[in-house]
């Protein structure tokens, strides 16, 4: 099930520097989105700009009927998306892409979250899926990185959850002083890594992405990724969103709006 | 029911209204069906289908402009034998008519292009799209030059008892002469306009934005431009026009028909709003009951000069 | 004093900064001198200026659109004589170069106007509006058509001294044949792009905004457009060209000269913001110091292919 | 003195059915603004739309470095002017075009200042100025119309000043039920409209200039009418606000807003 339609703005708070979390009245979305899917916004009259946005799913509310997304102010979307105030109305259309697969036997794999900036949300969603379907809090690991400790996100809630939860901030501020890697690495020397045993699942910025596919590749680490592009459609149509995803010994594009955004670390072909 | 009547003719092309969604912009109508409702639909112009399957371009193939976007997709698709197994099945379930643009970049692919798609159940109509690069002519496209149109044109027309609508380019000096030209060659209607050929920099990395260096330019940043060849072209060719170029709403669609348009088609407004086809053709309805019209065909064309100094 | 080097060379004309207001859209200089220091611009552009004066067209003659708007001025102009008169001293106070736009609708007039212009003090060059249309040729430009380019162009040429500057139309096919007829004709310096022939209705009234049916669009909304044949031109002609089409602030501008632009204009952009062309110098300035040049020079035409897949 | 800047809004408020007044911090306008003379101004940070817009100075504080504005909303650029808070800022140039040209003997003269709609305020900051000159009360006639009661303008602040004030709505809602034309056909009855002592000066909806110039050429009044017209420059320039005036047995095209926006009605062709 999916929707196209305008939603009413529940509330819109700041969470970090420059982050904030909306929440929306949209009982489709609300009800039916599933871990790593996301939702296109338009918050926007006229053309300026002329797409809509994408948005992972963070916190679904189904006896409210809301969902909500947190979001880094970066251009022009996020300005006028942090002007909103309760009661306004958001065009949202959702939910929409694939989602992140929990490895099985769940009961039995260390899922490994490693999440980079407002990488983290979808991971939340995703981590909060796994505790209610009793997957050992033990078996959860959250690393959650940011380049400062006021632009980690969802910290508290990932705490709340009672998951292993593990911060990396590249100037110390919060956490090791390092990057998520740095913290995979060390997992690995514990040994809590066993390739045969153990999935991992990212989201965060391409340049983390890339060097935790790196990572898992050489240790054999499955790894699913959640790949950003620009997405003017979301629906599959526009062809603007394509990834190079291995197929044989050549490759294909796919679209990360509908094939994705969530691939297999392996198949994707990074440059 | 609608209080007006809606549908058109299209010479050998029957509409049940003259709402359209242009090729590239709703695929294949599947990735829509359960947002829209195909069905209200006059018809579907389904992405540039090629011989062949084509992988596409490099990314980044699309970048957002003041009210556009330039895009070098770079004809991404399937190929016209999985469309007809894959795609068209589909499509066969719904009373809208299914249009398919065919592009490709030698004369010869164009008319295999043809006789495969013909009398092949579910297709009804072709679009000619001879606005993409042609190898064969160093990358210009064919729909610049006169002749080139003129012979693809014709080739087709042997080619296929099915309506054939060419596709016009706007990359031209005068546009009526390309038109008349298809016109000349066989094609049953015009559509207009393809996109814009232009570019955008990244002024940091001082590089292009698109890894194709050129894209086409959409959206209502070209509506005035648009609008301007349909209404040139519609007084030059006597064949109906399916006018499209930055729609984005009601009013949009009737500015085109007012210029000359039969039918209308609305593009990268699908990417925005799924469902904006359905409000444009509720809006055209809307505008007849205002106007006083009883008909869709009432308005078509009727656009006059305004009284000078009327603004003020 | 800036840190790094704007000055500079178009073939035979020296601007102390790349910088310019385009014809038609910062008068004659005067009328924005209480709110922008004259003397730090490139050069100003005049408006549109012909051997006779001319009342210009009827009202409305413009109309906002998406990102942009059309105009059909008509070339209201005080003609050459007043301008010399009644214009030209006052700007002869200032540094700044001043390049006088020259409009006619038969060549012989555009070799009048050169041979009246030419010597004049305080004029340092001469810029050939051959984008409007020709009344000897049944309202068509000049500047769609090469032979017409070359030959008004080349008559042009034998009556002045003055570095010869010729204004491309955007509306041809491929600017980079009338740009090299008019280098071939004598051109020292190409500018472009003039606006894109466009037009708008009311739906309403079904009526066409413009008393004059059709306007030249101009603004955000073609900057894609004009980018890239800048781009073009100058892969195909040696000499310089400036450039110009929906500049609104100094990355725009950056992105020109990126291009192959070794100067830039600003046109619309001056309604909005009286003062928009020292931002755009300065922007530019800071831009370089960023980018660690120090010669606005050396980042002409300077743009890459960007590294493919590199947005992912 | 203009000037082009940005300045702050001190003020934002609703004064009518659609209707704000907007007080905004710019001590150049503050100082030298005249009665009918206007501000171009520009909220919009991208191109929706395109242009600045134009709008008469209604006040002016000097001792408070401010100025304001009427303005009924009536498509993009008002919306987001309504919009606008108190700290927010606006883009103004001016002040520009010219001024009401006070009739001499100024005090000898009656002079009938005809208002409609959001045309009143301009006439107002004449009207101020009358009475500010010295100008007998009983000797400034201000007939202010409207549609409706509720949409008429600067009421209060015209009989704040003690002037002769008369009204018309169109459906009676306030004043006589008629248009400002029939005031002035019920003055000119009463003989208060000696051609020879009397100027009229006229701004508001161009049908009801047109009237008002036509009742004026009639009875021999003399009087000056504000023309409104698209603006895009407001500096003379582009040449988009064209007004065709009469010259000698044929006509100028000449600028509404330097070589306006006031003009001799009787050399205004309307059509
Ligand atoms: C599937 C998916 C899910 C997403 N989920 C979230 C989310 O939950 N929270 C969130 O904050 N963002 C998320 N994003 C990214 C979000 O879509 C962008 O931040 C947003 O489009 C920026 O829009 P804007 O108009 O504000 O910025 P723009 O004006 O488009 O860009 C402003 C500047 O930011 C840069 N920029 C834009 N997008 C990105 C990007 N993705 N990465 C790095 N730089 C960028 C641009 O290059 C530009 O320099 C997601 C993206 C995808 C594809
Ligand atoms: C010298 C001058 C002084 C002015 N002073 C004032 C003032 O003090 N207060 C004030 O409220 N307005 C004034 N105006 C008019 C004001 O500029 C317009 O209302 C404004 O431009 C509307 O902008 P918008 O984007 O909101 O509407 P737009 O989107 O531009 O227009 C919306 C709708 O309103 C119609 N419209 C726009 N302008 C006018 C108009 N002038 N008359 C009738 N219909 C119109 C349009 O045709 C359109 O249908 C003045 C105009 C001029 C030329
Ligand atoms: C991403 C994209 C892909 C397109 N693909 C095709 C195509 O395959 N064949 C074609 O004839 N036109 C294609 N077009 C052009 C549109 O059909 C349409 O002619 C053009 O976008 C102008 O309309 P618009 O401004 O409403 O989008 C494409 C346009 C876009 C934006
Ligand atoms: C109102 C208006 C009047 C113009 N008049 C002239 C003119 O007289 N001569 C000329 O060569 N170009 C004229 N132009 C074109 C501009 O100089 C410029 O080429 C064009 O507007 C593109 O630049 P822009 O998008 O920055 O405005 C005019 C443009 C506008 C908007
Ligand atoms: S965003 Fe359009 S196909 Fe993926
Ligand atoms: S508004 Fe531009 S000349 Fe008057």
């Amino acid at each position: 099930m999916r929707c196209a339609e305008y939603c009413e703005v529940v509330a819109n708070q700041p969470v970090a520097t420059d982050q904030f979390e909306i929440e929306i009245h949209c009982p489709t979305v609300a009800r039916y989105a599933q871990p790593g899917q996301f939702v296109q916004m338009r918050v926007q009259s006229g053309y300026e700009p002329l797409f809509s946005r994408p948005f992972s799913v963070f916190h679904r509310k189904p006896d409210r009927d809301t969902f909500s997304v947190v979001y880094l102010v970066r251009g022009t979307f996020t300005q006028l998306l942090a002007h909103k105030q309760a009661g306004d109305r958001v065009f949202v259309v959702g939910p929409l892409g694939n989602r992140f697969v929990v490895a099985e036997p769940q009961h039995e794999k260390v899922h490994v979250l490693v999440a980079g900036g407002v990488g983290a949300p979808p991971l939340y969603l995703l981590a909060e899926e796994m505790v209610h379907h009793g997957i050992a809090h033990s078996n959860v690991v959250v690393i959650n990185g940011a380049r400062r400790q006021d632009l980690l996100v969802c910290q508290g809630h990932f705490a709340g959850l009672g998951v292993r939860l593990f911060t990396a901030t590249e100037d110390g501020s919060a956490g090791i002083k390092g990057k998520v890697t740095d913290v995979l690495e060390s997992l690995r020397e514990q040994g809590d890594l066993a390739p045969e045993r153990c999935q991992i699942y990212a989201c965060g910025p391409t340049a983390m992405l890339e060097a935790v596919a790196a990572f898992a590749q050489q240790h054999h680490v499955p790894c699913q990724v959640s790949l950003e592009t620009l997405m003017p459609c979301g629906l599959g149509v526009c062809l603007g969103c394509a990834v190079k995803i291995r197929t044989g010994d050549g490759y294909d594009y796919k679209r990360a709006c509908v094939d994705g955004p969530i691939f297999d670390a392996a198949e994707v072909l990074w440059r | 029911m609608s209080r007006v009547k809606m549908d058109v003719q299209l010479g050998p092309l029957h509409l049940q209204n003259p709402v359209l969604v242009a090729s590239g912009t709703f695929g294949y109508g599947s990735e829509y069906a359960d947002l829209v409702d195909l069905n209200r639909l006059g018809g579907i112009m389904v992405k540039g289908t090629t011989l062949r399957p084509r992988a596409g371009n490099p990314m980044p193939r699309m970048v957002e402009t003041a009210s556009g976007c330039l895009n070098a997709i770079g004809l991404q698709n399937v190929g016209v034998e999985a469309f007809i197994r894959e795609k068209l099945p589909f499509l066969r379930q719904y009373r809208c008519a299914v249009i398919v643009n065919i592009a490709a970049d030698v004369r010869e692919e164009f008319e295999e292009l043809a006789e495969r798609l013909d009398g092949v159940e579910g297709v009804h109509a072709l679009e000619l799209n001879i606005s993409c690069p042609n190898q064969a002519r160093g990358g210009i496209e064919f729909g610049v030059d006169p002749e080139a149109t003129y012979d693809v044109v014709s080739r087709v027309r042997r080619r296929t008892r099915l309506p054939l609508i060419v596709k016009l380019s706007p990359n031209v000096t005068d546009i009526r002469v390309t038109a008349r030209a298809a016109v000349d060659g066989g094609a049953d209607i015009l559509s207009l306009v393809n996109t814009f050929v232009g570019t955008a920099i990244d002024a940091r990395t001082r590089q292009f934005k698109l890894a194709n260096i050129t894209g086409g330019l959409s959206g209502p940043a070209i509506k005035p431009l648009a609008l301007y060849m349909v209404w040139k072209v519609a007084q030059a060719v006597s064949v109906p026009i399916i006018g499209m170029g930055g729609i984005m709403n009601a009013t949009d669609a009737v500015e085109f028909m007012l210029a000359g348009a039969s039918a209308v088609a609305v593009g990268t407004a699908n990417y925005i709003n799924p469902r904006v086809s359905i409000e444009v053709l509720e809006g055209i309805e809307q505008y007849l009951i205002e106007q006083g019209e009883t008909d869709v065909k009432a308005i078509v064309g009727t656009v006059k000069r305004c009284k000078p100094e009327s603004e003020f």
